[in-house]
């Protein structure tokens, strides 16, 4: 057993051990990353930031807690961007498992809201966010191809009550607010088929200006749309969220976790390279071999 | 049981054991938990089930098989009852009847009764006569009834969004903002939003779909240049598989950081 | 009936669903709404289908003492708990659970255990002794669902699901074994590309490259990550459009066509056949 | 001027609160601030011009849309227009509709809270308003044609300067607050306003517009086309090949491979584990995988190995079986077939990935087959599998999930090689036949986007147009 065979060959479980080993590591160590922002995710948070006052943004967070690594970080930073520039928000969870997180997510971000905040260089006075005026949370329904469908028509088809059981009606942010035709924009971040969704049943059938918060696997599969211009900006994964971080010039989860993923990413690619130097290494001595 | 099994399975007690402990005195220390012993407890049982799974990297093993056993019963039943409350009880019991509404405490308006609400029932319980040996055929009916109308429901959802607009937007000009060669020369820019990187652009995103499409040829066989065709058609869907892996490597990454971070922070509590 | 009413049926409602895309007028979407409602109806019956299934195997599994029979208890037992949290909730302030309750939870599994142990217990002395532990165990669990009145069935509020435990169960036990399956994908993702990005053919290589300049992207130390990035978002954005839009109208055409056979009865595998 | 700029600025937002806030009367707060802010007097704006409304097309009624040509002095002239108000005329007798309805709706709401107080039953008392309200609505369009009698011309909203296209729509829920009747003759205006609220300049009345459904959606004329022409196309080579037609299909690599997989299983004496992913029994890919699963069936009967189907979805688990019955019965061994081949797991996506993981670690499967729908798990499985050492065939219309059964899998269908597997696999004339007219269609799209690309190349936006599908 040679050197470059071994390298070829080597067992799943050296990969793992590695791989495991270097990201506990650097989760440890302090360090910063510079951060590269494309223009599909500058295009959402300038959409944002050049809203006017009190408009209203329809928030999908669609996602169960499994993809919470990657989209929570884009709930926290779009929620609290909008909301420290006085925008309202209107929120659906629309993933079984999401409701409580969504819930959670919000209070917590509430709560930084009460502190004053400094973000590329625009003071933010502290203030209150008050429910049912700074925002509503719809919470779930299941199938959400029917509640999209439903909110077209009217929000309270589908919720005829908020999260909490307060009638849509007696919230002061709900009246004269009927359906898509009443908010600037849908932001969904989700982590499954309910972009789908919201692709062919929401924006296919009521044109509202829609932007995709996505996890890195699906942001691929979603280009085409954006290039047709169904979606009018994406962000993917981790990455994304930390460009909206870096634009909004607010440090958060996503750029805090860039700093495993970068050595994690060197590793794998590692692996890679030595695979193959012990592919190329052993097909040329079998080659050799066959001369002599 | 073996004897290497015993002992490999009392030190996981023990260690479990220990964490709760630990946790709860340090959990106690802060006057705004109510119950430590209880949360403690969830962590540790959180950490255990965590670290089990993880197990599996090395190889199959009892806690694994514990753990995906546990996993499998209590997401059947959280399925169920969240199915059962929200849509059973939500929507349907305020529609049909008083008494079942005030048994499970559902508001009730009667002038929002809809009969035609035992339809659905009546299907569901025919679906369930799947049970029966001899009625079983029977469920076939309010299968059909589904089929048909996901059926005529994607029929056209696909049509319009995935077709139609997919068509019209390979649509591309493949001179962008052509003033002739002379002009061409001149501005030449080499920069991602400049004319040449968009023109060069289009015309990759035409011969593309175009050979994508030829690949997909199912009646023809795929030689000579409709072969070259299909060819090139499949070496762009490799590079694109390949840039979607890639791009996704991130993502898992992110998932795991978050396992990472249960464990450091909110187990162990090395990190604030 | 057996065959020629359920083609009929598909039929009739597909039919119905893509007429309804053509017609906006206010009569067609009531309709429209309605059959949506009634299919999610539908589902939730099904899914006791599902749960019966499961509940099958596991005491195959026991009664026959297949391998790994023990886990099947566990299966069983989380089954139990979790619908027994569902469809209960503590009749007290605060909704604080009472401790016979929880009594009444373990006499419950117990019952469970016993009840499968006997049923995979072949001598029959044995089996008697079992089957009476069970009877006296099931009698308590019964006496206490009737009069222990600090809990009862059925917890749907204004809040939602009232029972702690549900939320418990929920925190501590699905969410860590379900984030961590998904984190797996890490690991797994880096033995796969370990193991099968190796240069044998043009396609891997073209598979292989197009891989590690996006895995690059993310690094900004590397030199020329400039161009990497700008190259990999041209990636992206070109040949990644231009492969996904020939896939996508693949897809979509293979999927109306088959929505359409399946709608004229051409298809048919659906119903097994 | 800066003065009035700003001010412009504070009205606009305010305008922008007032207009989301209920207002059904003109509010006066805003133009107090204004004016109090800045106390220019302004003259009279000119009024828009040429106001037409109509019932708005492809819709389900409740809808008038309202189109007219800026005032001179929005953008130009004085620039003195700050918004326009939108007015519809309404009949005095609409309120009384209005306190019938608001009656009715707490009534309802009492009754349903249980705390309805009144004589005799409640239900009665609700029913009795019930018919109240639906008998005014009814004859409401009469009180609609006293106009200009009897009625008044109430401010609907107030849309910013700049705006030329205002569309009224009211809810079709006719117990909603501003529910927006059909077939009622309406009568508009549009007040050009200036920032001193008070000075204001009314266009000409535009009416009688009535609002009613329409019975077909004329934007979506392309798609019926499309489903027309593929229809058809469908069933002629349908025809065509029942006719005895022959008709060629080319070779898919992953199908060939599913034989061979079957045939090395039974050597090996280990069994073949088919996973039909995460879709419904509604999801196409689903439908392509049961007809994949039918032919494995078969030859898995036929050859007497073991079969796993571990499902996700309970439906889609009651097909499968039903699916596997009869293969097993066209086989010829009714009596190999058990109840438990197609078992149902969990509709929880990872609790199944974990449990079928476990069955390839356990049972050893020779062959994994995966086809249908997948998510996140795909990889999961795959490299689970390709750990247990099994030969791995998988197949999925998921564009995010190909790259990883590319990677991981021996074999992969791509897309629309999946459904084409079913007719492939069969070979029976219809399912080869409406491949054929998958491929016209497809080649009449090459054809389209050809034709496309140069016309727009040639700077012409008319084929982009044609292809327009309005919502």
């Amino acid at each position: 057993m040679q050197f470059f065979e071994r390298l070829m060959m080597m067992d799943r479980r050296w990969v793992f051990l590695f791989l495991a080993a270097v990201c506990f590591f650097t989760y440890y160590v302090e360090y910063d990353v510079p951060i590269y922002v494309e223009p599909e995710t500058e295009r959402i948070y300038t959409f944002i930031d050049s809203l006017p006052e009190g408009d209203i943004i329809l928030l999908a967070i669609d996602y169960d807690p499994n993809s919470m690594a990657e989209l929570h970080p884009m709930t926290y930073t779009i929620v609290e961007h909008a909301w420290r520039k006085n925008l309202r928000l209107i929120i659906t969870a629309l993933s079984q498992n999401g409701p409580g997180m969504a819930d959670q997510a919000i209070r917590d971000i509430s709560d930084s809201l009460a502190m004053p905040a400094t973000y590329n260089g625009v003071e933010y006075p502290a203030r209150e966010i008050v429910n049912g005026e700074d925002y509503v949370f719809l919470g779930y329904k299941p199938y959400y191809a029917l509640v999209i469908l439903g909110m077209g028509q009217d929000f309270r088809l589908p919720f005829p009550n908020d999260y909490y059981g307060t009638p849509l009606d007696s919230l002061p942010m709900m009246r004269r607010v009927v359906n898509y035709d009443h908010v600037a924009c849908v932001i969904s971040l989700s982590s499954g088929t309910i972009s789908d969704g919201w692709i062919s049943y929401g924006q296919g059938r009521f044109g509202f200006p829609l932007f995709f918060g996505l996890t890195g696997v699906m942001t691929a599969q979603y280009y085409p749309f954006y290039g047709s211009g169904q979606l009018s900006g994406l962000m993917g994964g981790m990455l994304g969220a930390a460009q909206y971080e870096f634009l909004a010039d607010n440090y958060g989860l996503a750029r805090d976790a860039m700093k495993v993923q970068l050595p994690a990413h060197v590793i794998i690619i590692l692996f890679i390279i030595m695979g193959n130097v012990g592919y190329f290494a052993s097909r040329r001595r079998e080659r050799l071999g066959g001369v002599s | 049981m073996k004897r290497s099994s015993v002992i490999i399975l009392s030190v996981v007690v023990l260690l479990f054991l220990a964490s709760w402990l630990w946790k709860a005195s340090t959990l106690s220390s802060d006057p705004g938990i109510v119950n430590a012993w209880g949360q403690a407890f969830g962590i540790t049982l959180a950490a255990f089930l965590t670290l089990a799974i993880l197990s599996f990297l090395y190889r199959d093993n009892p806690f694994y098989k514990f753990a995906e056993h546990l996993f499998v019963g209590v997401s059947a039943a959280f399925w169920m009852v969240m199915g059962f409350w929200s849509t059973i009880v939500g929507n349907l019991v305020p529609r049909l009847s008083e008494g079942l509404s005030s048994f499970f405490k559902v508001p009730f308006d009667r002038f929002a009764v809809n009969y035609f609400y035992f339809i659905p029932v009546i299907l569901g319980i025919l679906l369930l006569l799947r049970l029966s040996r001899d009625a079983g055929w029977i469920a076939r009916w309010p299968l059909a009834f589904i089929v048909g109308t996901t059926a005529g429901l994607n029929f056209i959802r696909y049509l319009r969004s995935d077709f139609i607009e997919q068509v019209s937007s390979t649509f591309v000009p493949l001179l962008v903002g052509w003033q002739g060669f002379g002009h061409f020369l001149d501005n030449l820019d080499l920069s991602a939003t400049g004319q040449l990187a968009l023109t060069v652009g289009n015309w990759v995103i035409s011969l593309g779909v175009f050979c994508g499409l030829v690949y997909f040829f199912f009646s023809k066989a795929h030689t000579g240049v409709f072969g070259a065709a299909s060819r090139v058609g499949i070496w762009v869907l490799m590079i694109t598989f390949g840039a979607s892996f890639g791009y996704t490597v991130m993502g898992r990454i992110s998932l795991l950081v978050g396992r990472i971070t249960f464990l450091f922070k909110d187990w162990l509590g090395l990190i604030s | 009936m057996k065959r020629q009413l359920p083609l009929a049926l598909v039929f009739l409602f597909g039919v119905f669903m893509i007429f309804q895309y053509f017609v906006p007028h206010e009569k067609s979407e009531y309709v429209y709404e309605f059959l949506l409602d009634w299919i999610y109806i539908i589902g939730i019956f099904a899914l006791a289908l599902g749960i019966w299934s499961l509940f099958r195997v596991s005491v195959e599994r026991i009664k026959l003492r297949k391998e790994g029979a023990t886990y099947s208890y566990v299966a069983l037992i989380g089954l139990y708990l979790m619908i027994a949290f569902g469809f209960t909730a503590a009749t007290g302030d605060g909704g604080a659970l009472s401790t016979s309750y929880y009594i009444w939870l373990l006499l419950g599994v117990v019952c469970l255990a016993l009840v499968m142990r006997a049923r995979a217990e072949t001598a029959s002395g044995r089996k008697k002794l079992l089957a009476l532990g069970t009877l006296v165990f099931l009698v308590g669990f019964v006496l206490m669902s009737i009069f222990d009145d600090s809990w009862a069935y059925h917890f749907y509020t204004a809040e939602g699901l009232s029972n702690p435990m549900f939320r418990i169960f929920f925190d501590y036990v699905m969410m860590p074994i379900l984030a961590t399956m998904f984190a797996l994908l890490a690991f797994f993702i880096a033995s796969a590309a370990y193991r099968a990005f190796r240069a044998r053919n043009l396609l891997a290589t073209l598979l292989l490259l197009a891989a590690l300049l996006v895995m690059c992207r993310f690094n900004p130390y590397l030199p020329g990550i400039d161009f990497i990035a700008k190259a990999s978002n041209w990636l992206m954005n070109v040949p990644n459009l231009a492969a996904q839009r020939a896939i996508v109208m693949g897809v979509g055409l293979g999927m109306v066509a088959t929505a359409l056979k399946v709608i004229l009865g051409i298809e048919r595998g659906y119903m097994g056949k | 001027m800066k003065y009035l700029l700003s001010a412009v600025i504070v009205l606009g937002l305010l305008a922008g609160a007032v207009w989301a806030q209920e207002s059904d009367q003109p509010s006066t707060a805003a133009a107090d601030t204004a004016v109090s802010a800045d106390t220019v007097s302004v003259a009279p704006p000119a009024p828009v011009g040429n106001l037409r409304a109509y019932d708005s097309d492809n819709d389900h009624g409740h809808a008038v849309t309202l189109e007219w040509e800026l005032s001179p002095d929005d953008g130009g002239g004085d620039n003195s227009v700050l918004m326009y108000e939108v007015f519809r005329w309404y009949p005095y007798f609409w309120d009384t509709v209005q306190e019938v309805r608001a009656e009715l709706v707490t009534a309802r709401q009492r009754r349903v809270q249980g705390t309805l107080d009144v004589e005799g039953d409640p239900d009665d008392y609700v029913k009795e308003l019930v018919s109240r309200h639906t008998e005014l609505l009814s004859t409401l369009p009469e009180a609609h044609e006293q106009y200009p009698d009897d009625g008044e011309f109430r401010l609907v909203r107030a849309v910013p300067a700049g705006t030329e296209k205002f569309e009224d729509r009211g809810p079709k829920d006719r117990l909603a607050e501003d529910f927006l009747p059909d077939y009622c003759d309406f009568y508009y205006r549009v007040d050009a306003v200036t920032i001193d609220e008070s000075v204001r300049t009314p266009s000409q009345i535009v009416g009688p517009v009535q609002s009613y459904g329409q019975w077909f959606n004329t934007g979506r004329i392309v798609v019926l086309c499309f489903v027309l022409v593929f229809g058809l196309l469908t069933i002629l080579f349908v025809q065509r090949a029942r006719s005895g037609a022959e008709l060629y299909v080319r070779p898919i690599a992953g199908i060939e491979a599913v034989d061979d997989a079957i045939g090395r299983a039974t050597e090996m004496g280990r069994p073949i584990l088919y996973v039909l992913g995460l879709g419904t029994a509604a999801d196409v890919a689903t439908i392509a995988s049961f007809t994949i699963l039918s032919r494995v069936a078969k030859q898995v009967a036929e050859y007497q190995t073991q079969l796993i189907v571990p499902t996700y979805d309970p439906i889609v688990m009651s097909v499968a079986q039903e699916v596997v019955k009869s293969a097993y019965l066209d086989a010829g061994r009714p009596d190999d077939y058990s109840q438990d081949i197609v078992y149902f797991v969990t509709q929880s996506q990872f609790a199944y990935v974990a449990a079928v993981n476990g069955v390839m670690l356990r049972e050893r499967p020779a062959t994994n087959v995966y086809m249908g729908m997948f998510h996140a798990e795909s990889l999961l499985l795959a490299e689970t599998g390709a750990i247990a050492g099994s030969i791995q065939i998988s197949g999925t219309d998921q564009m995010a999930q190909l790259p990883f059964f590319i990677v991981a899998c021996d074999y992969t269908l791509i897309g629309e090689e999946l459904y084409a597997a079913s007719a492939y696999l069969g070979r029976e004339p219809v399912l080869l036949g409406s491949l054929k007219a998958q491929d016209v269609a497809k080649a009449a799209v090459v054809l389209f986007a050809l034709i496309g690309v140069i016309v727009t190349t040639a700077g012409s936006s008319v084929f982009q147009n044609l292809f327009k599908v309005t919502d």
